[in-house]
C-alpha cells in the first residue's frame, strides 16, 4: 500500500466541526449525558482539548484587526507521524504503523501505561483512567483499507480535509500555498512535508504556522533519549555477563587455601588445599 | 540512501536474530502485523434520508442492523453534499441513538419521548397514559372547543365557517405529505389560526 | 432561492448579508468555495465577525437593521457611476414604465398614507394604463377554458397594461422615479447611518458592482438577518432590485437566495402552514372580499401572466379536499373553507389572541415558541391562558413544559391540559422535504421509532378518524366540513399512507383517478383533483405509485450533462429528485440571455434560442414551446416576457403590492439608539405595533446597547433537536453572550463571567465571550456598541439549558410579513453579582 | 572450627525480602523494557506484571525504611561501614581487584576492614540508584500528581527510570556472580545471607583480613563448634 496521507486546508476550513462529530460518530465515541459534566470554554473551541473519546477538534485563535479579525482554525488531532514518537515509546508493542502510514493503538495490547502520551510533541494520545487505556485518532484505518475516506475527510463540505497518496497531497499543499500567496497571504506555508520523518496530516496553514498553533520543527525530544538506553542497555548487560563469564573461565579451577589466625603471635597462616 | 529513521530501526533490528534482544533497538513492529480490521456497517441495510436541519437538503446514508440504527453519514452520490455533513448533520445519529459514557454501549437517547404523557390541570408532573385515550380525549377538547365557538355566517351574513378557538403551530420539521394533512384537518375544523415556523 | 444550492459554484461574487452561512448552512460553503477555487470572491456583510467572514475576501461591518440604508446608497451608487446592465434593465424590469402623479414621497412617507390606520392606500402608486386588454374567451382564445362545462363561472378580470417609455427618460417612469428616490443615500450618509467605515463599503460597492457586467454573476445569500425586521420585506425587495440592476436575476451564479433555516421550511410554506395562504400561495379567503367561490377567482385571478391560471388551481385543489362532495353546484364546496376576518393572524398576533384568553385549544407540531417566539416569556405566560395544549414532538421542548417548575413558575397555579404524544424523528418515516433549491427529495424510513412514538401523519389521522366518529356520532358545529373531508389516505389496516397523500398532492384525474403529469394537465372544470399545484408533477408515475423511488421526487441520476445542442452542464442535475415547479432549478431563467435569445455567459447557458428552438441546460420559465391542437410542438421565438408570473411580464423595481411603499425606504428599528437620518419618520409607517410592545418598548437612554440574535453551526432553532444530543451539546456547550473588548473593560466584565443581559421585557443570564467579533461601530457621531447571542437555549433540556435570548427580542413584526424584529432592540449589560 | 557472626537473622531477612523484590521488579520491569517480551506474554499478563511490579515496588522501598526504624542501631552501623578512610591496602586493593577477578584470582589481596574498598563506592552509587529509581517509579506511578504524563518531570523520569534500571542491572549481575560465590575464589559467599549468616574463619581471614582479626581478637561475634 502505497503511503497515504489528510491534508487539511486551513484557508477552506469554516470550522463547522463535522470532522469533530463524524470522528464520534464513526468510532462510537460517546459524550457525556448531563449538564453539568460539560464546561463553558469562553471560546467555539468545545470541548477544550482532545480526550480519550474525543479525537480530533477544532482549535480556535483570533487576532484582532482593523475591521474584523483573523480568525484562525486548525484540526487537532494525530498527524501520523513517520517518527512516531509514541509508537517508540510503546513497551507493549500496542503502536504499530500500518503500511499506508497511519499510526494505530492495538487497543487490545494497550496497557494504559501512558508512555505514548508522555512521548507525543503533540500532546494526542489520551489515557482513560476507566478503562485504562489510550485512545487516538487510527485514521480511520477499517475505512481506508475499505477505500474510503477517513471519517472527518469524508464528511468536510468544503474540501478542506482530503486524502490520498501523500505524495499528491504535498502536491495539492505546494500548489495552494502559491495560490494562497498570490492572494496575498504571504506566511502560508506547509506542515508536515519533512516534520518527524514526514507527517501522515499534511497542513496548509495560511496564515503561518505559529497562527495556526503549530510547533515549528518538533522534536521527540527524551523519548529518543530514552529509547537509546535500550541498546545501552543491551550492550551493557551483554558485556557485563561476557566479563563476568571470562572471570568465571579463568577461575574455574581456583583452590583457595585454608586461612587460619593465630590471636596470641597476631599471624595467619595459609595451608595450601590439594 | 534515503532512509528515515524509522525505516532504519527496520533493518536494523532485521539484522539481529528474532528476539528479544533485537526489540531493545527498535519499535515493536514486528510484533504487529496489519490486520485489516472490517468496517462494523459491514452487512448492514442501508437507507437514504435528507437532514433534518437546514434547508440545504443534504443526503444521507443510514446503516441498519438488527433493525438498530449503527451509522449514519453523508451520502456520497447526492449532488449537494458528496457525502458531505456539518457537526450538526452528522449528530442526528444522536436523534436515536447515544452511547452509553459509562459502559460505551448503543443505548436510546434517554431525551427522546416514548411514552403518551398527559398533564392534568394544576399538577406538578406528567403521567404516563394510552395512546387511544389521549385520541379519544383531545378529539372529545377539540370538538367542545369548535362546537362552543364556531361561526358559521359572521355579522354580515357572510358564510365563513370558521373556529378562532383553536391554534395549529409548526410544521418545518415535518414532510410535505404531513404538512398537507395537518393543514387540512386544521381547516376543516375551522382554524383560521395556523401558522408555523416560516413566520418567526 | 431562485437558484439552488449547486448553482453557487457559478458566482463571480457571493455576498453573504443577513445570513451566516458557514454556520447556519454548512454545507453550502462546499459551492462557494468551489465559486472561489474558480477565482470568485466572498463577501459578508454582517455586524458580528462570523466562521462565514473567517473565510470571506472582504468583510464589512454593519449595525444590525440598517440595510436598506447600506442598499440605497448601493443603488445610487450603481446608478450614478453606471454600473447596472442597461439591455437588463431596459427589457427585462419595469424601468421604463410610467407611474401615475398620484405617487410621491416626502420625508419618510409615500402617498396614500393614511396614518389613523397606519396604513397606505396603494391606488396611489399604480401605473398610467395605456390599453385594457381583456381575456380572449372565445373557442380558440386563449382562455377559452374559462366556458368549459364544470368550469365554475366568474368575470374574468381585465388587464390594465401600462404606459412606458422606452428611453427611460420620462421623469414619471420608474427608472427615474428610483433614481431620485435613491439620490439621498450618499455614501458618507449611508456610513453614518450604517456605521460601515466608508472605504470598506466603496470596496464592497465595487466589488459586488462589478458584477453588473454582461456574463458576470453575482449571488445573494440572505436569510433570517434580512427578513427579521419591521422592513424585512422591503429589505428583500432591495436585494432583487439589486440583482436587477445588475442582471444578476435569472442567471447562472445569481438570484436572490433565501437559505431556509428548517428541512422543510419551505415544504411547510408550499403546503401552506401559515394563515394568509392555501396551499400552492392562494390567498386564503377573506370573508369581506371572498365571499363566494366566483368572488375568490375574480380578486385573485391575475389578469396577465401565468396567474391567469389560478382558477384551475383552486377548483381542483377544492376537488382534493372534499372529493365527491365538492361539485359545481356547492361551488366545490368553497364554503367549507373557512374564511378569515382579514386582520392580522400571524405568530404575534396568535399569541395575542391567547393572552386575551381568546383561544382554548393549541396544537403543536414540532413547534417551539416558548423558546422561539419574540418577547418569549410573554407567550408562555399566554399558553397559561390555554384550557388544552396538544404537543407533538420528540421531546419534552420548553413548550411541552412550560407548566413546569422547570420553567420557573408555580404549576399548581396552571390550569392547561397539556397531551405529550411522542413523534417519530425524520429517519423513522417516510415522506417528503423541499429543501432552500425547492428540491423535493424523499426521505426513506430506515427504522421503526422507538417505544410508542409514531409518525406525524399518522398522528393527525387519528385525530381526524376519531373526530369524524364523534361528528358522526353526534354531530355538532358545522359537521360536513369535518365529515365529508377527503380521507382517502388509508392503507388496508386503516393506518395513514404516505404515499396515497403525495397521489393527492401531485394531483388526480376525478374520473379515472390517475396521476396527472404536471400542473399543466389541471382544470377549472372538476375534472382533476390536486392538493398543490406547484408540487404536481413529484409524484406522477401511475404505474408504479406505491415505489417512491421510481417517482421524480424519488430520482437519483446524479450526472451533471448538458442539454441537447449544448457543450457545458451548469450543475442543473436534473435527474435528481424533482425541484418545484416542473423541475425547475433556476427560476426567471429566461432573463440569462439577452432579447434575441443569446445567452449573456456562454460558458454558463441556462437557455439559448439558436435561431429555429431553444436550446436547454434547465426547464425553461417562459413561454418556449407550444402543443398544437394536433400534438406537435411549436418553438416560440424570444420575446421578453422574462418574469411570467407578474402581469407586465417583466420584474419590477417599482413594486405597490407592498404595504410599506413601492419603493425601499431606510427607518430605524423599533428600538434604535439613533434618530433616522433619512427623514423625520422613525420607524416603519405601516408596521404595526401590538400592545404588549408598545408597553416594553425601551429607549436609548435606559438601555444604550443594541442587541442581536444569531445561530450556531452546533445548535438549532429552540434546541430540542441538538441540547439533547450529547456529541452537538459537547460541540457547544453552554448558553454565552458575546460582546467587544472595549464594552467589556467599560463594564467590568471579562470571559467566563456570568452576565444579565435586561431590557424592559425581560432579564437573561449567559456566559461573558469576550472577542472583537463584535465591535462598536461610529454612526451619526456616536459610538454604539452591539453585542449578540444565540437563542438556542432554553430550560428543558438534561444536557444543556440557558437563557432565552427572545425573552429579550421585540413581538413588533414586519408591515408585510409580520416576521418579527429580532435582529434588533435594545438592552443593557452587566455582571452578575455573586 | 571457628565462625564469625557477620550478619543477624533481620539484616538476612531484610536481603531475603530486597533480593525477592528487587528480582521481580527487574523481571516484571524487564518485560516493559522489551516490547516484544510484552508481545509474547500477552496484555493481561503484562498487566499482571506491572500490577507485581507495583507491589514490589513498595516493598522495595518500605522494607529498607521500616527496617531503619525497626532496627536502628544497624542502620547507624551499617551507614557508618560505608563511610571509611582508604589506607594503603585499600588502594592497593583496588588497584589489584580488576585484574584479580579476571585472570584467575593469581593476585593476592591485600586485606581488608569490615566492606572492602569498593564496596563501599558500589554501595554508595547503588543506594543513590534506588533512591531515584524509587522516587521516578513513584512519578510514574501516579503522574497526575506531578503535573500528568506530558509533563517534562514524567519524561525524565522515564528516561531516568530506564537508566537506573540498566544501571542497577548490571550492578546485580555483579553482585549475584560474588555474592552467591559463581566466582570460584568466593565460593561459600552464598551462605552469608541464605544461610546463618556466619562466615568461617577462613573465609573471613581472606575477604576481610583486618576485620577479621578484630572479631576473632574481640570474640563477641565468635562461635566454635
Amino acid at each position: 500500500m502505497a503511503e497515504t496521507a489528510i491534508m487539511y486546508d486551513s484557508s477552506k476550513c469554516t470550522a463547522c466541526k463535522g470532522c469533530q462529530v463524524a470522528c464520534k460518530q464513526w468510532n462510537q465515541l460517546p459524550s457525556p449525558l448531563s449538564s453539568e459534566l460539560f464546561e463553558y470554554t469562553e471560546s467555539f473551541q468545545s470541548p477544550r482539548d482532545l480526550s480519550s473519546n474525543t479525537w480530533l477538534i477544532i482549535n480556535f485563535s483570533e487576532e484582532d484587526k482593523e475591521i474584523g479579525i483573523d480568525w484562525n482554525f486548525m484540526r487537532n488531532s494525530c498527524f501520523h507521524c513517520t517518527d512516531a514518537a509514541c509508537e517508540m515509546a510503546c513497551p507493549v508493542g500496542a503502536i504499530s504503523h500500518k503500511d499506508n502510514g497511519a499510526v494505530v493503538i492495538d487497543q487490545d495490547k494497550c496497557i494504559g501505561c501512558r508512555y505514548c502520551v508522555a512521548s507525543c510533541p503533540f500532546d494526542v494520545p489520551r489515557w482513560d483512567e476507566a478503562k485504562n487505556k489510550t485512545f487516538k485518532c487510527w485514521q480511520c484505518f477499517d475505512r481506508t483499507s475499505a477505500g474510503r475516506e477517513p471519517a472527518c475527510v469524508s464528511t468536510c463540505p468544503t474540501d478542506a480535509l482530503q486524502f490520498g497518496d501523500r505524495a499528491e497531497m504535498l502536491g495539492l499543499a505546494r500548489e495552494r500555498v502559491s495560490e494562497l500567496k498570490a492572494a496575498g497571504f504571504n506566511k502560508a506555508e506547509i506542515y508536515g512535508e519533512n516534520e518527524l520523518g514526514g507527517l501522515h496530516t499534511i497542513v496548509v496553514a495560511h496564515r503561518g504556522l505559529e497562527a495556526h498553533g503549530l510547533i515549528r520543527d518538533p522534536k521527540i525530544g527524551l523519548t529518543e533519549f530514552w529509547q537509546f538506553l535500550k541498546p545501552l542497555g543491551a550492550i551493557g548487560a551483554g558485556a557485563t555477563v561476557l566479563g563476568l563469564g571470562f572471570s568465571y573461565f579463568m577461575a574455574r579451577d581456583y583452590k583457595r587455601g585454608e586461612y587460619s589466625y593465630d590471636e596470641a603471635t597476631d599471624t595467619v597462616s595459609v595451608k595450601e588445599v590439594e | 540512501m534515503n532512509l528515515s529513521r524509522r525505516g532504519f530501526f527496520k533493518l536494523t533490528g532485521a539484522s539481529f536474530a528474532a528476539g528479544a534482544l533485537a526489540e531493545l533497538f527498535g519499535p515493536s513492529n514486528a510484533f504487529a502485523a496489519d490486520e485489516v480490521p472490517e468496517m462494523r456497517i459491514a452487512g448492514a441495510t442501508e437507507s437514504t434520508s435528507i437532514c433534518c436541519y437546514c434547508g440545504v437538503g443534504c443526503g444521507m446514508v443510514l446503516s441498519v442492523k438488527d433493525g438498530e440504527l449503527i451509522n449514519l453519514e453523508g451520502d456520497p452520490d447526492h449532488p449537494i453534499n458528496r457525502g458531505a455533513l456539518c457537526s450538526k448533520g452528522n449528530a442526528q445519529f444522536n436523534i436515536r441513538n447515544v452511547y452509553d459514557p459509562e459502559t460505551g454501549e448503543l443505548m436510546l437517547n434517554p431525551a427522546r419521548v416514548t411514552k403518551v404523557k398527559y398533564r392534568a390541570p394544576k399538577a406538578t408532573e406528567w403521567e404516563e397514559v394510552e395512546w387511544d385515550w389521549a385520541i379519544t380525549e383531545i378529539a372529545k377538547r377539540v370538538k367542545a372547543t369548535r362546537d362552543a365557538n364556531y361561526t358559521a355566517v359572521d355579522e354580515n351574513g357572510v358564510t365563513v365557517n370558521r373556529c378562532e378557538a383553536i391554534g395549529n403551530l409548526g410544521g418545518a420539521a415535518l414532510d410535505g405529505e404531513e404538512g398537507y394533512v395537518v393543514q387540512k384537518l386544521a381547516r376543516a375544523l375551522g382554524v383560521t389560526w395556523i401558522e408555523h415556523q416560516a413566520r418567526i | 432561492m431562485t437558484n439552488h444550492w449547486v448553482d453557487l459554484k457559478n458566482s463571480d461574487v457571493v455576498m453573504v448579508n443577513g445570513s451566516n452561512a458557514a454556520e447556519n448552512h454548512p454545507v453550502s460553503m462546499k459551492w462557494v468555495q468551489e465559486a472561489k477555487n474558480a477565482g470568485g470572491k466572498l463577501i459578508v456583510v454582517d455586524p458580528r465577525f462570523s466562521r462565514t467572514a473567517a473565510i470571506a475576501d472582504l468583510y464589512a461591518p454593519i449595525r444590525t437593521g440598517t440595510d436598506i440604508a447600506f442598499y440605497g446608497g448601493f443603488f445610487n451608487y450603481i446608478m450614478e457611476n453606471g454600473l447596472y446592465h442597461e439591455e437588463y434593465v431596459k427589457n427585462y424590469t419595469n424601468a421604463s414604465y410610467i407611474v401615475k402623479d398620484s405617487f410621491s414621497f416626502e420625508d419618510g412617507l409615500f402617498s396614500g398614507y393614511d396614518d389613523s390606520k397606519r396604513k397606505y392606500d396603494a391606488t396611489a402608486w399604480a401605473y398610467e394604463v395605456d390599453e385594457e386588454v381583456p381575456w380572449d374567451t372565445s373557442e380558440t382564445g386563449a382562455y377559452s377554458w374559462v366556458n368549459k362545462p364544470g368550469t365554475p363561472a366568474f368575470a374574468p378580470p381585465v388587464y390594465k397594461k401600462a404606459k412606458t417609455d422606452p428611453t427611460l427618460q420620462d421623469p414619471r417612469c420608474v427608472w427615474q422615479l428610483m433614481k431620485k428616490h435613491f439620490s439621498r443615500y450618499t455614501p458618507e450618509l449611508v456610513s453614518s447611518i450604517t456605521g460601515m467605515p466608508q472605504d470598506v463599503m466603496l470596496q464592497v460597492w465595487d466589488l459586488y458592482g462589478s458584477t453588473g457586467q454582461p456574463g458576470k454573476a453575482g449571488t445573494i445569500m440572505y436569510a433570517m438577518g434580512q427578513t427579521q425586521h419591521t422592513y424585512g420585506s422591503q429589505n428583500v425587495r432591495s436585494m432583487a432590485i439589486l440583482q436587477l440592476l445588475l442582471g444578476n436575476m435569472g442567471i447562472c451564479g445569481g438570484g436572490v437566495n433565501a437559505l431556509r433555516g428548517e428541512s422543510n421550511v419551505q415544504g411547510s410554506t408550499d403546503m401552506a402552514m401559515l394563515f394568509h395562504i392555501i396551499p400552492g400561495y392562494n390567498p386564503t379567503p377573506k370573508a369581506a372580499d371572498h365571499p363566494t367561490l366566483a368572488a375568490y377567482l375574480e380578486k385573485t385571478t391575475v389578469p396577465n401572466g401565468y396567474w391567469t391560471n389560478r382558477p384551475k388551481f383552486i377548483v381542483s385543489y377544492l376537488k382534493e379536499i372534499y372529493g365527491d362532495y365538492a361539485t359545481l353546484e356547492n361551488d366545490y364546496a368553497y364554503d367549507m373553507l373557512p374564511k378569515f376576518d382579514g386582520t392580522n393572524h400571524s405568530h404575534i398576533a396568535m399569541f395575542e389572541h391567547m393572552e386575551a384568553g381568546k383561544m382554548e385549544g393549541l396544537f403543536l407540531w414540532g413547534q417551539n415558541p416558548a423558546v422561539g417566539g419574540p418577547n418569549c416569556s410573554q407567550e408562555r405566560r399566554a399558553m397559561e391562558k390555554l384550557k388544552w395544549m396538544v404537543s407533538i414532538d420528540l421531546w419534552e421542548t420548553e413548550t411541552a413544559i412550560f407548566w413546569h417548575e422547570k420553567a420557573n413558575v408555580d404549576p399548581t397555579t396552571i390550569d392547561t391540559e397539556v397531551f405529550m404524544l411522542p413523534a417519530a424523528c425524520h429517519y423513522e418515516k417516510s415522506g417528503e422535504v423541499a429543501n432552500s433549491g425547492r428540491w423535493i427529495q424523499w426521505r426513506y424510513k430506515a427504522v421503526e421509532p422507538p417505544g410508542e412514538a409514531k409518525d406525524d401523519l399518522e398522528i393527525a389521522s387519528e385525530i381526524y378518524l376519531k373526530l369524524k366518529e364523534l361528528y358522526e356520532a353526534e354531530g355538532g358545529a358545522n359537521p360536513e366540513q369535518i365529515t365529508k373531508l377527503n380521507w382517502d389516505y388509508l392503507d388496508a389496516d386503516g393506518h395513514a399512507d404516505v404515499r396515497k397523500v403525495a397521489r393527492a398532492i401531485n394531483g388526480y384525474t376525478v374520473a379515472d383517478k390517475m396521476l396527472v403529469a404536471n400542473f399543466t394537465k389541471l382544470g377549472a372544470d372538476g375534472t382533476t383533483a390536486c392538493g398543490n399545484w406547484i408540487y404536481s408533477g413529484y409524484y406522477n408515475v401511475e404505474d408504479s405509485w406505491e415505489d417512491p423511488s421510481t417517482q421524480p421526487t424519488g430520482a437519483r441520476d446524479n450526472t451533471d450533462n448538458p442539454g441537447d445542442g449544448l457543450e457545458k452542464p451548469i450543475g442543473s442535475y436534473l435527474g435528481w429528485s424533482f425541484a418545484w415547479p416542473v423541475n425547475r432549478r433556476i427560476i426567471y431563467n429566461r432573463a440569462s440571455a439577452d432579447p434575441s435569445g443569446k445567452p449573456y455567459n456562454e460558458d454558463k447557458v441556462i437557455v439559448a434560442w439558436d435561431g429555429e428552438k431553444w436550446l436547454r441546460n434547465d426547464v425553461p420559465d417562459f413561454g418556449w414551446n407550444k402543443v398544437l391542437p394536433d400534438g406537435t410542438n411549436q418553438a416560440i421565438p424570444p420575446n421578453t416576457t422574462a418574469f411570467m408570473m407578474n402581469a407586465e411580464g417583466v420584474s419590477r423595481f417599482f413594486a405597490s403590492g407592498n404595504a410599506d411603499g413601492p419603493f425601499p425606504e431606510h427607518y430605524e428599528p423599533f428600538e434604535s439608539p439613533v434618530e433616522n437620518q433619512m427623514s423625520s419618520t422613525q420607524f416603519n409607517p405601516a408596521a404595526v405595533v401590538v400592545e404588549s410592545a408598545a408597553k416594553t418598548r425601551g429607549t436609548y437612554e435606559d438601555f444604550p446597547i443594541v442587541m442581536t440574535t444569531f445561530r450556531l453551526t452546533e445548535h438549532w432553532q429552540t434546541g430540542g433537536l441538538t441540547r439533547n444530543l450529547p456529541w452537538l451539546v459537547e460541540a457547544m456547550p453552554k448558553m454565552f453572550v458575546e460582546l467587544s473588548k472595549e464594552l467589556a473593560e467599560e463594564k467590568g466584565i471579562v470571559s467566563g463571567d456570568n452576565v444579565v443581559i435586561q431590557n424592559n421585557r425581560g432579564a437573561i443570564t449567559a456566559f461573558a465571550m469576550v472577542t472583537n467579533r463584535i465591535k462598536s461601530l461610529d454612526v451619526a457621531g456616536k459610538k454604539i456598541h452591539q453585542i449578540a447571542a444565540p437563542w438556542h437555549w432554553g430550560y428543558g433540556s438534561t444536557c444543556s439549558v440557558g437563557g432565552m435570548a427572545n425573552d429579550l427580542t421585540v413581538n413588533v413584526g414586519d408591515a408585510n410579513t409580520w416576521i418579527p424584529e429580532y435582529k434588533s432592540f435594545l438592552v443593557d449589560i452587566r455582571k452578575q453579582e455573586v | 572450627m571457628r565462625y564469625i557472626q557477620r550478619h543477624s537473622a533481620f539484616a538476612r531477612g531484610l536481603h531475603w525480602i530486597h533480593t525477592i523484590a528487587c528480582l521481580s521488579l527487574f523481571a516484571t520491569g524487564l518485560i516493559l523494557f522489551i516490547p516484544s517480551v510484552a508481545a509474547a506474554v500477552g496484555t493481561a499478563t503484562v498487566q499482571g506484571a506491572r500490577m507485581v511490579h507495583r507491589v514490589m515496588a513498595v516493598i522495595f522501598i518500605v522494607a529498607p525504611i521500616a527496617s531503619m526504624i525497626i532496627s536502628p542501631k544497624g542502620f547507624v552501623h551499617l551507614w557508618k561501614s560505608l563511610f571509611f578512610k582508604w589506607d594503603a591496602d585499600d588502594k592497593e586493593f583496588m588497584k589489584k581487584f580488576f585484574p584479580y577477578l579476571l585472570f584467575g584470582a593469581k593476585q593476592h589481596m591485600p586485606p581488608q576492614k569490615i566492606n572492602k574498598s569498593g564496596q563501599g563506592a558500589v554501595d554508595g552509587v547503588l543506594i543513590f540508584a534506588s533512591v531515584f529509581i524509587a522516587l521516578t517509579g513513584v512519578v510514574l506511578w501516579w503522574p497526575e500528581f506531578f503535573g500528568g504524563p506530558t509533563s517534562g518531570l514524567f519524561q525524565w523520569s522515564l528516561a531516568l527510570h530506564s537508566g537506573l534500571m540498566i544501571l542497577i542491572g548490571i550492578i546485580m549481575l555483579a553482585h549475584i556472580y560474588l555474592g552467591a560465590g559463581i566466582f570460584q575464589p568466593y565460593k561459600g559467599s552464598g551462605k552469608l545471607m541464605f544461610g546463618n549468616g556466619r562466615v568461617t574463619e577462613s573465609d573471613a581471614l581472606y575477604h576481610w583480613g583486618h576485620w577479621a582479626k578484630d572479631e576473632l581478637k574481640k570474640g563477641d561475634n565468635v562461635i566454635v563448634e
